[in-house]
């Protein structure tokens, strides 16, 4: 498997390629394609994460090609322990969400060409080790999604796309901002594995306009990042993208693109800044505070579902924000409490994943229910238990897994944030320990108001979910139960990586210089 | 005494002139021009010139005025003849102008005069008449040639249909 | 006081305002009068040297002549404007350019 | 691969029920019967192996006996979370417990349910409820423990909402999980505290470290609160008590397998469990809640009508004498009457049941559906019909009421011994003795009450009489069993004084010494408690025949008459019958300030945030681009670029002017001319 990285983003390209040559009345042929695109990608992903040495924290499979060589810019790919578990969920969401979105009838020949160049920037940014190529992708990813939304979206979905376009585009360009400082303060390279190396020191002591650059840059890609995590004040695009997004966006943007941030901010924050990480990580434990107790208490107030699950994305991220921050326990002020960093590193990049699956589960939940009830009214239903057994059992178990019960991924995950923060932020911890009780409450709540009580008159015709959307919920259901009850597969995939992560925070920081 | 009368008439004279040239109303234009006629023919009084004052009363002010007059009435309404009585020429026409009594005056002040100031006023009506019957007897009757010309000139452009 | 240099200089300034009416005014009318204004200020001038060039009386002959002039040309220029005004309902110099044709 | 036969059996005990779960839930329905063969099968198999661990502890005979085992779960170098189960005879006493309630649940549901549209549903839920309370049971650290812990809670919140077309069984069941999720939330900030001091989750670690002080004062005493946070949840203590009693919209066999036998008693055995790690404070703190518990609680079971309501009351006051032992000190007495308990109350349950159950057909055949088949007020006079549901109910009645020769003389008598122990030695805690026995004494004359309106007297709606019979021979069964479970005998073997404890139990179940370095040692309290036994057998025999002596009055022989005291204690009835106004407080002060609180911030979020603050930026910024657009036009475009342009336009213009053919043009330029020439000449 030569330059299967390379085979990974450019599949779904020749998807692309290939629809186009599709007459538009062809939707079948053009709906095999794409699932045979992403089924493709997904097997590679499968294959890649078979030959992947998880004992190494190393790149590997890494390709490196000169690009744009007047300004050092090289076409460079490679995974290591913290994208390959991403890069195998895109690989699997991006199948699933063509069989979510079988039933599309609106333009399906351009549905299916953008949902496939979406997939080559998400796939892109997650095996990207250049930052320019890193920005292209990012940007790649963007324009397909506001289309996506803008024309196979709701009632509001023009303004819901305009709204999810300027965000992110005020993110990105933050970041490319960042992305320059980094380029012009650190020996002109776009190679992160190697800003890696130098950047540290080259940011050591630089300071612009008497502000340490550092901060600057730290800032400005936090942000950057922080717009897609999202992390509580640039939070207010999700809930309308989500709500206002056909359901396999919704999925892709759910699942994937909100991992994004967070791998973001471990991938360049962590690496390039590690100085910056002692600095931020007590804002960022509190940012993912409040975004566990402000998205917990938004989705109690919903009544529209759909939101409800997009705020419970909020309350999930606050999770891993949290365990994020508890990477300074290994350091030597915290007493070398690598136990924590651990603990909180891994649960936060688990958290990922597990929100992954399990808001994708969810979203594609919603989408059932409203593919047969046409809206999304969490009061208009009632007593749906006893019409439909089976997609009930399954999103109770959605539920239960979002509401972090033991046995389910997103327990472990959770705790591991808690467990890993708590040493440093004992405050923090405990406040957004109430984070626990709000997700019961908003998950049971709804569930009860759907599920149970009497069966609303209007719905005693309602079909049973079919098929083809137990194919879509059903592997993912299953991994949130392997892994609730035994995570260790993924854990052995990423832990090496953690530790250099850890490692290079801790070994890095020179507190002196902040 | 007469200083003061002078005075009084270039006064007169002046700020009427002003008038002719400033004022909205045409009809105001008009009567301000009875004024500066009057105030020149008082000049002409100062200068002496009898025979002159009496024919600028005469014919600027009894013919040419009430020609104005007629004027202005047979194609204004009085009332409305108010807007727009300037073009966009008044600033720089104003700068010009001014430029010009500038350098006029500054010629003036700057050109040593010939000047014999004869000792009394004498009548001037024979003077002139004899002059008129000699010295410009051709001009003379060019002149009234062009008067005829022009009253006949007048009468057939002022008619309705041409 | 009562010298030629006063009699030049209220004629300059009775000139540059005719100047000045002449070419600010946009009625006919009050054109006419601006012109009526300059020929008086050259009246003055020539009854001013006249005066003080020794009595010589040219020079109110020629003041004479322009009188007839001056009225000669009311007469023609108010035929004139009448007519424009028939024509074109207005008086207007700066409006009356189809004359050119 | 796992040598021991008792892991192995354990592991098997642990994993039979989900089996069961597992097959019910997919295929249930589909099996003849729905399958209830299969989940009896497997718990029964599960009971028949805790009989085998039982019987070869008896012979064993080892109060030290301990298996462990343990696997890693997650290993990420230096963070390691290793799960494990834990066999000692604690655990195995307690699987017993729990596989023979959760059989009798399982034989007595197949009548209560039948007929039930989620009939196999049922039988995997009880499946998963009975894996999860295993894996409490077997545990060996704190973090699988917790795992099961909200397990246990979901199968509650599934079996309360069997019947969730009714609102109040959908309500119930939400706020029972979410009344655990509030204690969850202590236990789970326990668990952190002492993780981070110690690194480890398993008990034996755990009390070693604290014995070894790498855990000691303020933050052990709030990691043991914490901890009992949790069973406070579970155990429904005040004022977490709030779910329990709500919770009797589930199935009769559910409450009595769940709300009474076991799941409530989880909250009993972790404070059993990690009552090494308690601190002197922390104890006080649990003594005290268990003390307000028990003795709230059953002035709240006085006064209920419907029968389950005064069950569950009980249940909780007496989950309260359960704490209240710990926190004295006396936990093994703690678990033996959570033992006791578990038996006599299951069987009030199943009696409760058949009685419901008789009554809801003797209704059914009236076609009277209005009537409410568990208020007391319609019963009466059943004893003659019912007989076995009767006769064992009375002896069930008489072990909680701690009449000698019954099991719970023995459980109730070791723990108020204990507390007054405890109060001989600190006096300052008077109440807490004062709290048990005054509970001892108001159970005594509930459940006597309770029993004279269900089964004495004549019938209040006689017309139902010839249709109640007592209930089918899968119900009684069961109510036989437990009914002679009831008797003290069981426990003392092979003893037979009926005024001591002693027996089996106390040999095999002999309470440790705490790990908290100062804590008085077990021999101190053990003494302690001996030495003040008598005196508290004395006064709890008396204020047990108080209880019941003052019940017969009341309600069977009817010389004092239940009315007038009622309006004599007019205020104090209300509060009673009304739990202390506990759920309407709740509602008022927290419920719906916290939904109000949600919705202003949902608000705050997206009408005003997101709307203004948000959206403001991209008003601001579209404002910002329609004046650069304007400046752009205006002045960039329009004045500097056009302007160019225009400037050679206007000089053409101005050119053209010259030959405007007006006639002022011509002359202002002439006069100008002039000037400039005679400027230009002077010079």
């Amino acid at each position: 498997m030569e330059n299967i990285l390379s085979w990974l983003i450019w599949i779904p390209l020749i998807g692309v390629g290939l629809i186009a040559f599709i007459p538009r009345d062809r939707t079948n042929f053009i709906k095999i394609i794409a699932a045979s695109a992403t089924g493709i990608q997904f097997i590679l992903t499968l294959v890649l994460w078979k030959s992947f040495d998880s004992s190494s924290s190393v790149i590997q499979f890494a390709e490196r090609y000169e690009w744009i060589p007047s300004y050092n810019i090289w076409y460079y790919l490679g995974v290591d322990g913290l994208s390959i578990p991403m890069v195998i969920l895109n690989g699997l969401l991006c199948f699933i969400g063509v069989f979510v979105s079988w039933n599309i009838s609106k333009a399906v020949k351009g549905y299916f060409a953008l949902y496939l160049l979406l997939d080559v920037g998400i796939m892109g940014v997650f095996l990207s080790l250049d930052f320019f190529l890193f920005y292209i992708f990012w940007e790649v990813m963007l324009l397909p999604m506001y289309f996506l939304i803008g024309m196979w979206g709701g009632p509001q979905r023009e303004y819901a796309a305009i709204k999810f376009f300027l965000y992110t585009l005020f993110g990105s360009v933050l970041m490319l901002v960042g992305v320059l400082g980094l380029y012009f303060s650190c020996g002109k390279t776009f190679d992160i594995i190697e800003l890696t190396q130098v950047a540290p020191a080259a940011l050591q002591g630089l300071t612009w306009w008497g502000i340490s650059a550092l901060k600057v840059i730290w800032i400005l890609l936090f942000i950057g990042f922080a717009i897609k995590v999202p992390v509580f004040p640039f939070h207010t695009w999700l809930p309308l993208a989500h709500v206002q997004a056909p359901t396999a966006i919704s999925v892709l943007l759910a699942g994937i693109l909100l991992k994004l941030g967070v791998y973001g901010i471990l991938r360049v924050n962590y690496g390039l800044m590690p100085d910056g990480v002692y600095w931020f990580s007590g804002a960022l434990a509190l940012l993912g505070l409040i975004n566990v107790i402000w998205g917990g208490l938004c989705a109690l107030a919903q009544t529209d579902l759909k939101k409800l699950v997009a705020y419970s994305s909020v309350n999930h991220m606050g999770y891993s924000l949290i365990g994020m921050a508890a990477v300074i326990a290994a350091g030597e002020s915290q007493g070398l409490n690598l136990k924590a960093a651990q603990a909180g590193l891994g649960g936060a990049v688990f958290q990922m994943f597990n929100h992954g699956t399990i808001s994708a589960m969810l979203f594609i939940l919603v989408g059932v229910i409203y593919d047969r009830a046409h809206h999304r009214e969490i009061e208009g239903f009632g007593g749906l238990a006893s019409q439909m057994p089976v997609y009930t059992g399954i999103t109770a178990l959605a539920f239960f897994a979002g509401l972090g019960l033991p046995g389910l991924s997103g327990f472990i995950s959770e705790a591991m944030c808690f467990i890993g923060a708590f040493p440093v932020y004992k405050g923090i911890v405990i406040a957004s320990t109430i984070g626990i009780l709000l997700n019961a409450a908003y998950f049971l709540w709804a569930f009860q108001r759907i599920f149970f009580g009497k069966l609303n008159e209007k719905y005693k015709d309602l079909p049973e979910i079919n098929r083809l959307e137990m194919f879509t919920v059903i592997p993912l259901l299953i991994i949130t139960l392997f892994f609730g009850i035994y995570p260790s597969p993924y854990l052995d995939l990423i832990s090496s990586t953690m530790d250099s992560i850890i490692n290079h925070v801790v070994s890095m920081t020179t507190l002196a210089g902040m | 005494m007469s200083e003061f009368v002078f005075l009084v008439v270039t006064s007169v004279t002046i700020i009427s002139a002003l008038g002719v040239v400033l004022s909205n109303q045409l009809i105001y234009s008009a009567i301000s021009l009875l004024f500066t006629l009057f105030g020149i023919a008082g000049l002409y009084v100062f200068l002496w010139a009898d025979f002159m004052t009496g024919i600028q009363l005469l014919v600027y002010v009894g013919g040419i005025l009430t020609l104005i007059i007629f004027g202005i009435m047979l194609t204004n309404k009085i009332s409305s003849a108010r807007l727009s009585q300037t073009n966009m020429q008044q600033g720089i026409g104003s700068v010009v102008s001014l430029w010009l009594l500038i350098v006029l005056s500054l010629v003036i002040s700057k050109t040593n005069w010939y000047s014999v100031s004869s000792s009394e006023p004498v009548s001037t009506v024979d003077k002139i008449g004899t002059l008129l019957m000699t010295k410009h007897l051709l001009a003379f009757e060019g002149i009234s040639l062009l008067l005829l010309g022009a009253l006949i000139g007048a009468a057939i452009l002022a008619r309705k249909e041409i | 006081m009562n010298q030629l240099n006063t009699y030049l200089y209220i004629a300059a300034i009775l000139f540059s305002i005719g100047i000045f009416g002449v070419m600010t005014r946009r009625n006919g009318i009050a054109v006419l009068m601006g012109v009526e204004l300059i020929l008086n200020a050259a009246n003055i001038n020539f009854i001013a040297f006249s005066k003080y060039g020794g009595m010589n009386f040219d020079g109110h002959v020629f003041a004479l002549f322009i009188i007839v002039l001056a009225a000669a040309e009311a007469a023609v220029a108010l035929a004139i404007v009448i007519n424009i005004y028939n024509n074109l309902n207005t008086i207007n110099v700066d409006e009356a350019s189809a004359i050119k044709q | 691969m796992i040598e021991n036969i008792y892991i192995q059996n354990s592991l098997i005990i642990l994993f039979l029920p989900l089996v069961a779960f597992v097959i019910q839930i997919f295929i249930g329905k589909r099996l003849p019967r729905q399958g209830d063969w299969i989940s009896i099968s497997a718990i029964v198999t599960t009971l028949i192996l805790s009989l085998y661990m039982f019987v070869s502890m008896l012979q064993g005979y080892d109060s030290n006996f301990t298996q462990e085992w343990s696997f890693k779960w997650i290993n990420m170098g230096s963070f390691v979370v290793e799960l494990g189960v834990l066999v000692d005879n604690v655990t195995i006493i307690m699987l017993t417990v729990v596989t023979l309630v959760s059989t009798c649940t399982h034989i007595f549901s197949t009548k209560y349910l039948e007929g039930d549209i989620r009939y196999s549903r049922y039988f995997a839920y009880l499946g998963l409820f009975t894996f999860s309370m295993n894996g409490i049971v077997l545990s060996n650290n704190l973090m699988s423990m917790y795992m099961f812990w909200e397990l246990v809670g979901v199968s509650s919140y599934l079996l309360i909402g069997h019947w969730f077309e009714k609102d109040s069984a959908a309500n119930a069941s939400k706020k029972a999980f979410l009344t655990n999720r509030v204690g969850d939330i202590g236990f789970f900030i326990g668990i952190m505290l002492i993780f981070n001091a110690i690194g480890s989750f398993a008990f034996t670690d755990i009390f070693n470290g604290v014995s070894a002080g790498k855990i000691a004062g303020t933050t052990l005493t709030f990691a043991g609160v914490g901890l009992f946070l949790g069973a406070m949840g579970k155990s429904s203590q005040f004022p977490l008590h709030i779910w329990l009693p709500d919770a009797m919209e589930g199935p009769t066999p559910v409450s009595a397998l769940m709300h009474a036998a076991t799941m409530v008693a989880a909250g009993v055995y972790l404070t059993f469990r990690i009552f090494p790690l308690l601190t002197p404070d922390a104890l006080l703190v649990v003594a005290y809640i268990g003390g307000i518990t028990a003795i709230f609680a059953a002035s709240i079971a006085i006064t209920q009508n419907d029968i389950k309501k005064v069950l569950a009351y009980s249940t909780v006051s007496q989950l309260g004498y359960m704490i209240l032992a710990v926190g004295t000190g006396v936990y093994t007495a703690a678990f033996f009457h959570l033992l006791t308990h578990a038996m006599f109350k299951a069987n009030l349950f199943y009696g409760s049941g058949s009685v419901i159950h008789a009554m809801h057909h003797a209704l059914h055949e009236k076609h009277d559906h209005e009537t409410d088949p568990q208020d007391m007020r319609n019963m009466g006079g059943f004893r003659k019909s019912m007989p076995i549901t009767y006769w064992s109910m009375l002896l069930s009645t008489m072990a909680i009421a701690g009449v000698p020769l019954f099991s719970g003389f023995l459980s109730k008598d070791a723990v108020l011994a204990g507390t007054l122990s405890f109060a001989q030695q600190n006096p300052n805690h008077f109440l807490l003795p004062v709290f048990g026995f005054g509970a001892a004494a108001i159970t005594a004359f509930y459940m006597f009450r309770m029993m004279f309106m269900t089964f004495h007297g004549k019938s209040n709606m006689p017309d139902l009489m010839p249709d109640i019979h007592e209930s089918p021979k899968e119900m009684v069964g069961p109510l036989f069993l437990l009914g002679t479970l009831s008797l003290y005998i069981w426990y003392t073997l092979p003893y037979l004084n009926p005024f001591s404890t002693h027996g089996w139990f106390t040999d095999l179940v002999v309470p440790l010494d705490s790990a908290v370095p100062g804590n008085p040692t077990a021999k101190a309290i053990d003494d302690g408690a001996h030495h003040a036994h008598h005196l508290a057998m004395y006064l709890s025999i008396g204020v047990a025949f108080a209880g019941i002596g003052l019940s017969i009055l009341m309600y069977l022989t009817n010389v004092l008459s239940a009315k007038n005291w009622k309006s004599r204690f007019g205020v104090l009835y209300d509060l009673s019958l009304n739990k202390y106004y506990f759920d309407e407080n709740y509602n008022k002060y927290l419920y719906q300030p916290t939904l109000n609180l949600a919705r202003k911030i949902a608000w705050i979020d997206w009408e005003l945030y997101d709307k203004y603050f948000i959206n403001g930026f991209g008003r601001v910024t579209s404002w910002l681009s329609k004046i650069s657009g304007k400046l752009d036009f205006d002045l960039i475009d329009q004045i500097l670029v056009d302007g160019s342009a225009k400037i050679a336009n206007l000089m053409g213009l101005a050119l053209k002017k010259v030959q405007s053919g007006k006639i002022q043009n011509y002359l202002l330029y002439v006069t100008a001319s002039v000037i400039i020439l005679m400027i230009v000449q002077s010079f």
